[in-house]
């Protein structure tokens, strides 16, 4: 059934780049490419670009396809979709030189280039005669609001540019365009062979890449970071989130409110973050399960209140999903740049867990994780992940949920309730157990003012330190009883020539640029740290002994991780830091393994 | 609020905490028309939680025998919200000071008054800062600068040449947002105090109550004396009902009406209204395998 | 505020920077208003600070051929305070949305009332979070879950059920906090907005104009259609100096009065006082030779 | 003219406690003791901690005095008064084996302990007595509000003990009393003359230790950190302030609305910290000079916007006046714990300065410092202060004002403003001109997001990297220029067995030890850091290389100093932390020196 010409070559992984303005539907192009893609047992991998602008500017969508796992969106592009001369000119620099590009030739036509094979498309021409064509067959009033099929003539001919068969999306577009009538639909399914045509007419002997179907046996989901966040927090039980909308955290806020009142919880809207947090304290204290999620500005609204759970000893998960730049700094970019703030924003010292999700799958089970830990040592949880992670759109196995482990606080017994019953009580592992509102004999007050072990105020200098002591013991208490399960240990076992140390959403890219370096037979050791506060130090020097060079690669300006391994640590290592407000590619990657390999 | 057939005396909420008030605190009036409000209402302290920001006043919750969250300055209603929210079934009652609640926390009262919980605040309005000694509160009311320059420098901490700024009228701008109850008491009587708070529980929705609680020690001018001078009942004829006339009687100059100034009874509740969507899924409940489905490629 | 002789077009007050909304935003209309009550009041461009919070309206400063500062979220009017009390001479002209003002910004509004400085604040009232893409803002008008449950779930990002609680009113509370000049305006009726502008930049003293400016991106529902029903000129005989007439004005449920709803023209002022009060010690200024000798041991 | 006797000893040093209920007086007879010892040409050096009480409550008021600098307050005391049994029990461990106890025995009677010299004083009873004495003789409505004078009498007790003259006292009393008219002041110096006779009555051959009176050349003045603060900001050219309440930075408001009028300056009371910074970087755009001050929780609620003042490069001094604890914790007591706070509290990165004041006369130039610095980099300076340094009341010279240097921002020049005109023109040293609003030419919009060289909005990876590095390169120019001054050196030269490395408000016990050692003839270096952010680490280095062993000594939980050296230097060293909440003696630093010199 797949169309074939003699010089289509067989490929095993194509990278796809949508540009054009954010209006123009892009990302809708995008979004159905990736559905396609899918139904044809492909798995793909999407990194998007926003633009600052609400609606236009130049948008960048970028599907990486193959079959098998996806680590990373790629390095260059074997394709680009030009859909206008912005988007050409400000990303089509990430296009290799053999590469193809096809472009809207009712826009414009961009120099050509030794190497790289074109295919000129009038993609508007196409569909505005496409649309006249069926103009009398169609609802007056739907006909008002009808656009030109623009996206369906771009899906034709970038799915004949890879060989992919036109059923499936032939059946999409009857089930989208179905209830605006025959003629829509019928309208879309011709424009999509226009598409095609067009392309095929062009292909003569150029090359192009070609993706082959497979049977898939098991389900996958398309999911972002961001759903499987939520997915995770649900999972683990949260029922109560409040929030206040902030780029690219607004969509965990979004999700929840449409699916938790399914499950019995609530979801808040606050009036800033300071709020948000507030209440989920509260509702922390009160015995739920609680979420806020923010970006870099709302989180440093909440330091004051984070530092309140630490002392008060209120589980409660805050998830930063970083964005690009200080301050207001670059809301639509990615960074790793909230690490410091994670670990440090704190006036005087109370504890806290800081763990980082790596991959959208991840995210699930990282999410889990933070419910577990903030229930098990009562305190705060902040979840690091980033703009690039929020809205990577990966496919993935849905999560095993016989595996999803549900840790809840630990309540006081019968006994332990009444009148001697101590809700701050200094214990071996500095856990103490927590009564909660309608226990009878748990009466306490919940306080971050300095207090002994029933809650009550005090400030003598040994109180302070006993208190403190026991409160920071929490946090041992999770490295010997969990430290070594918070890294993930990848690449060669033994001594290895160059390590990597890294957090976060870099896990994928590293893993394909030490897989591309031990292909190349350089041996290649890489730890990921699931949890970087408090550090888990025993596996991270256990591995960096068998490290002949370690590199710390992270998303930004001055190092982060770096400092914080040097202050927990005494390995040394080659940090490698950039804040541009996009993800590293691979290549960025294996050059400095390569590098530094050769040192 | 969970009223229950037990009756607990005024004595069963008073904790073994003694107060670190001040002699001669007005916080301690309140504290006592507390204890008898939650008699009157019968609430079972282990279902009672009263929750606080940070001030003198703000240590209130330790003195009470029930649970207790005393969190940050200013975070009172955030805290009470969450509480509320998480766990219906408990009765909430937020307290705390004028700066607490109407200047750092100022901009989570309109909020609440728009999600309308069923909490009681309670303001212990002492006019002044007292945990820091002193300072201007928003219901200050020093003399202007340019209208009284000689103002006591020790006694005015940081406005020792007289004030800047207007006091805000809590009455005023709490009918404004449209907050379900409102009233106002005195803490050198108790027992109105007491009525009017047993009334802000059993109501249905966010009751403030912003209680005269005078500061001897750091605001010698709108104190006990003061207050008994320039307070009055609210008139029998007032109908709190009415919107527009009870934003007139909170602008009154003659002095300040006590009672239940305002109060809106059939008000949206933002748990009810969360309640309600649950309810919309009971035969329908959500499952992880649901939401994966969602999301299938 | 600093007019003087030079006559300034709208046009002068343009920037170079082309303004990012969306085509048909409702705060182009406001901006083009802005341009012209500027130049009614003959504002000198360097004199002028135009200052901001973020969202979409707070990126108006960029377009205007004045000093601007575009700050955090939420943080317009203590930066503007800051700027106008540094720099009295200063015409400082504060702006931003509907989410930025009166939610997370909301606490410093009524304290900003308190000090009544002379700073106009115009809020592009859209109902929505426009920056963020949609959510509601404390004037959303969404319907209650429990009366509307079919709000279309990809309209209303966070409210895909409908919202759990009412909307403030912004033009009562303003009232309520005695806000020295209180207007309501429509971007789709720009001649009125610049002449209400102008209005608010001549006040001396806090000025607020609301003014309805809608976003057809993501609230097709509080639309221009919608305004244009909605709305209605203040009545001609509207006393504004009426406080309790004017906040009955502003519950009026049979659409939303535009003009000048509530005014105060001898409110004082927190510049004036400091001005007083550094005027007191013209003649006997400061030195650190004096400042020493007080701690003289 | 002084009083003798044969077994008194002539002392140079002694350290004088009280204690006992606040409400009582204790913290007014200090004050007035140390007016008396002042008076004598002595110098004095008040350590003090607050019940966290508002009224009543044990306070403890600790005078040492001698004539020349004093470093710290002490270790032991040498006479303790103790007012109270409650006062006594809490802070009488702190007395030495021989010293001597005054207690007030209308209230309780201590165990007799061997070495200890007891002297027991009716007190309350001397007290009433004189005031029935003069009963009849006083005006009815001030006898009304009338107390017995019972610090009186303590004072004359406690001058006697000390063996100081009586009259300038007795002057005192006249100043204070005259306006009460003449018989509350013979009554008051009838109670001073009862509480020495008293004292002089149990003197027998009693150890009792003897200052002596000196004729002072210069003058002094008495004044604690947050006074000297506050007068370098005027000196500095501050001329606006906004805060909001909070212990123990209040005083710094409460200075400034009294004084800051007369300069010119304006003092504003915010609603919260968040809108008192935002009013000082509206009012550092415009060109004033702006101060604000909090402590920890206060603090918590700026890093939104010290994170603007950075990206914006908004000139602005915030002194963080640190307490104990974290969240509420200790508000009266003392820390060095938002180190942290001040150099990593930000999202993402942006550059700021964090300077440390050590001492009371420090506190005067490191605030001018603060200043200077914010101005010559357009950024925000965070001042650390502590509690203890802030109440900390010492004696000290006037300030040499021809000393002070102010440093301006650089404005455009007439050729730079105009249609050319960049406000965040990438120079070299990173610094730009800054024009003011009222500038014709300079028109410009100061912004968090991410801008070009004339501030509009930009997000492309290049100009994100560029205006990053701008930035923060002011930070090296800064270090550059300043580096050097911003350590202070203490001790030997050449090599030493102990260095140590501290900061703040340890300055000056670390000196005592440093120099007790000294005399003992360990060979003992001191650097103390002025500037802890950007560390100047050239000098640390420096100061490291002639060290065998360093010790890195501050007043918090985990070590923040000691974690920002290990990111910053490579020295190794001895961390030695502890969090009471009050500051270190000099004799546990001294047995840290001996202890790690003898390794
Ligand atoms: C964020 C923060 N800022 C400031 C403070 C200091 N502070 C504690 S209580 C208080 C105000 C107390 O006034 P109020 O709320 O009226 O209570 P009162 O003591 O008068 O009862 C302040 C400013 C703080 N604890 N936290
Ligand atoms: C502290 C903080 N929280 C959240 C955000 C995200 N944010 C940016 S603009 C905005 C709201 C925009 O709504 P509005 O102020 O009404 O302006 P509009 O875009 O509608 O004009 C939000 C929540 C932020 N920038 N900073
Ligand atoms: S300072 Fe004032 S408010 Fe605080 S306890 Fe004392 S009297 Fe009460
Ligand atoms: S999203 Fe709405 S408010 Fe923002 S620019 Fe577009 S139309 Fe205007
Ligand atoms: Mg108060
Ligand atoms: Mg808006």
């Amino acid at each position: 059934m797949t169309p074939q010409t003699a010089t289509s070559t067989r490929v095993t992984d194509v990278v796809i780049r949508l540009v054009g303005e954010s209006g123009e539907g892009t990302v809708t192009l995008g979004d159905i490419a990736v559905q396609m893609l899918t139904m044809m047992g492909l798995d793909i991998y999407v990194f998007q670009t926003f633009p600052a602008e609400i609606k236009g500017g130049t948008v960048m969508y970028q599907i990486r396809t193959r079959s098998g796992t996806i680590l990373s969106h790629g390095d260059a592009c074997d394709i680009l979709v030009a859909l206008n001369d912005e988007g050409f000119d400000l990303f089509g620099g990430g296009m290799r030189e053999d590469g193809i590009l096809l472009y809207n030739s009712d826009v414009f036509t961009p120099t050509p280039q030794p190497g790289r094979t074109e295919y000129a498309l009038p993609i508007t021409t196409l569909a505005r005669a496409e649309k006249d064509a069926v103009r009398h067959d169609v609802e007056p009033e739907i006909l008002k609001r009808l656009p030109a099929p623009v996206n369906t003539v771009g899906l034709g001919a970038l799915l004949r540019l890879v060989n992919a068969p036109l059923e499936p999306a032939e059946q999409y577009l009857r089930d989208t365009f179905g209830r605006k009538g025959e003629a829509v639909v019928r309208m879309n399914i011709s424009a999509l062979h226009s598409g095609a045509k067009h392309v095929a007419e062009q292909i003569g002997n150029k090359r192009t890449p070609q993706v082959f179907p497979r049977e898939r046996e098991e389900k996958v989901l398309i999911v972002n970071g961001n759903q499987m966040l939520c997915m995770g927090a649900i999972a683990a039980g949260m029922r109560f989130y409040a929030g206040y909308p902030i780029t690219p955290a607004s969509e965990i806020m979004e999700f929840l409110a449409k699916e938790l009142p399914a499950f019995g919880g609530d979801v808040v809207q606050a009036e800033d973050e300071i709020s948000a947090l507030g209440m989920c304290l509260g509702a922390g204290f009160a015995g739920k399960k609680a979420l806020t999620a923010s970006s870099g500005p709302g989180i440093s609204l909440m330091v004051e209140q984070i530092n309140l759970a630490g002392q008060a000893e209120i589980p409660v998960v805050i998830a930063d999903i970083q964005r690009g730049g200080a301050s207001t700094g670059m809301p639509t970019k990615t960074s790793q740049g909230d690490l410091n703030l994670a670990v440090y924003g704190v006036h005087n010292e109370s504890p806290r867990v800081v763990l980082a999700a790596s991959s959208v799958e991840d995210c699930f089970w990282t999410t889990i994780e933070a419910f577990n830990l903030a229930e098990a040592y009562q305190c705060p949880v902040i979840l690091l992940s980033d703009q690039a992670l929020a809205t990577r759109k990966s496919t993935i196995p849905p999560p095993d949920l016989s595996k999803v482990e549900v840790v809840n606080r630990l309540l006081p017994t019968e006994e332990e309730l009444g009148d001697s019953y101590m809700r701050y009580r200094d214990t071996e592992t500095g856990v103490s157990p927590m009564s909660l509102p309608g226990m009878r004999g748990g009466r306490y007050v919940s306080t971050g003012i300095e207090h002994d072990e029933t809650g009550d105020p005090g400030y003598t200098p040994e109180l302070a330190m006993q208190m403190k002591r026991k409160r920071f013991r929490k946090m041992e208490t999770l490295l010997r009883e969990r430290g070594d399960a918070m890294v993930r240990v990848w690449g060669d076992p033994g001594e290895v020539e160059v390590g990597i140390i890294a957090f976060g959403s870099t896990e994928g890219v590293i893993r394909e640029a030490t897989e591309r370096a031990r292909a190349e037979g350089y041996k290649v050791g890489h730890l990921h740290l699931r949890m970087l506060s408090p550090l888990p130090v025993d596996p991270i020097n256990a591995f960096a002994a068998r490290c002949k060079r370690i590199l710390v690669p992270e998303l930004n300006f001055t190092g982060q991780l770096a400092g914080w391994l040097r202050v927990h640590t005494d390995i040394r290592f080659t940090p490698f830091h950039k804040d541009e407000g996009i993800p590293f590619i691979p290549n960025e990657i294996y050059q400095q393994i390569t590098h530094l390999a050769g040192k | 609020m969970t009223a229950t057939s037990t009756q607990y005396s005024p004595r069963d909420y008073k904790s073994d905490l003694k107060p670190i008030w001040c002699a001669g605190c007005g916080d301690f009036g309140v504290l006592n028309a507390l204890y008898k409000a939650m008699s009157m209402c019968g609430l079972k302290p282990e279902d009672t939680v009263v929750v606080s920001g940070i001030g003198c006043s703000s240590r209130l919750p330790g003195f009470v025998e029930t649970y207790g969250y005393h969190g940050v300055h200013g975070r009172t209603l955030p805290a009470a919200t969450g509480i509320k929210a998480a766990r219906p079934e408990l009765n909430v009652i937020a307290v705390g000071g004028d700066g607490d609640g109407y200047s750092i926390g100022a901009g989570h009262l309109p909020h609440c008054a728009r999600r309308n919980p069923d909490i009681t605040y309670l303001i212990m309005n002492n006019n002044t800062y007292g945990l820091t000694k002193g300072q201007i509160s928003p219901t200050s009311m020093v003399p202007l600068a340019s209208i009284s320059p000689k103002v006591d420098p020790k006694r005015w901490k940081t406005t020792p040449y007289g004030m800047t700024e207007e006091a805000i009228n809590p009455i005023a701008q709490a009918i404004a947002w449209d907050v379900s109850f409102v009233a106002r008491g005195f803490s050198y009587k108790p027992n109105q105090l007491a009525d009017i708070l047993a009334a802000a529980i059993s109501h249905r929705g966010f009751a403030l109550v912003d209680a005269f609680s005078p500061c001897p020690t750091f605001n010698q001018d709108q104190n006990d004396d003061y207050y008994k001078d320039h307070t009055y009942d609210v008139p029998e004829d007032h109908d709190p009902t009415d919107r527009v006339k009870a934003f007139e009687l909170a602008l009154r100059t003659d002095g300040y009406p006590i009672g239940i100034i305002y109060r809106r009874d059939n008000k949206p509740s933002m748990l009810e209204e969360q309640a309600f969507l649950r309810r919309r899924f009971e035969n329908n409940p959500g499952t992880m395998e649901k939401l994966f489905a969602k999301y299938q490629g």
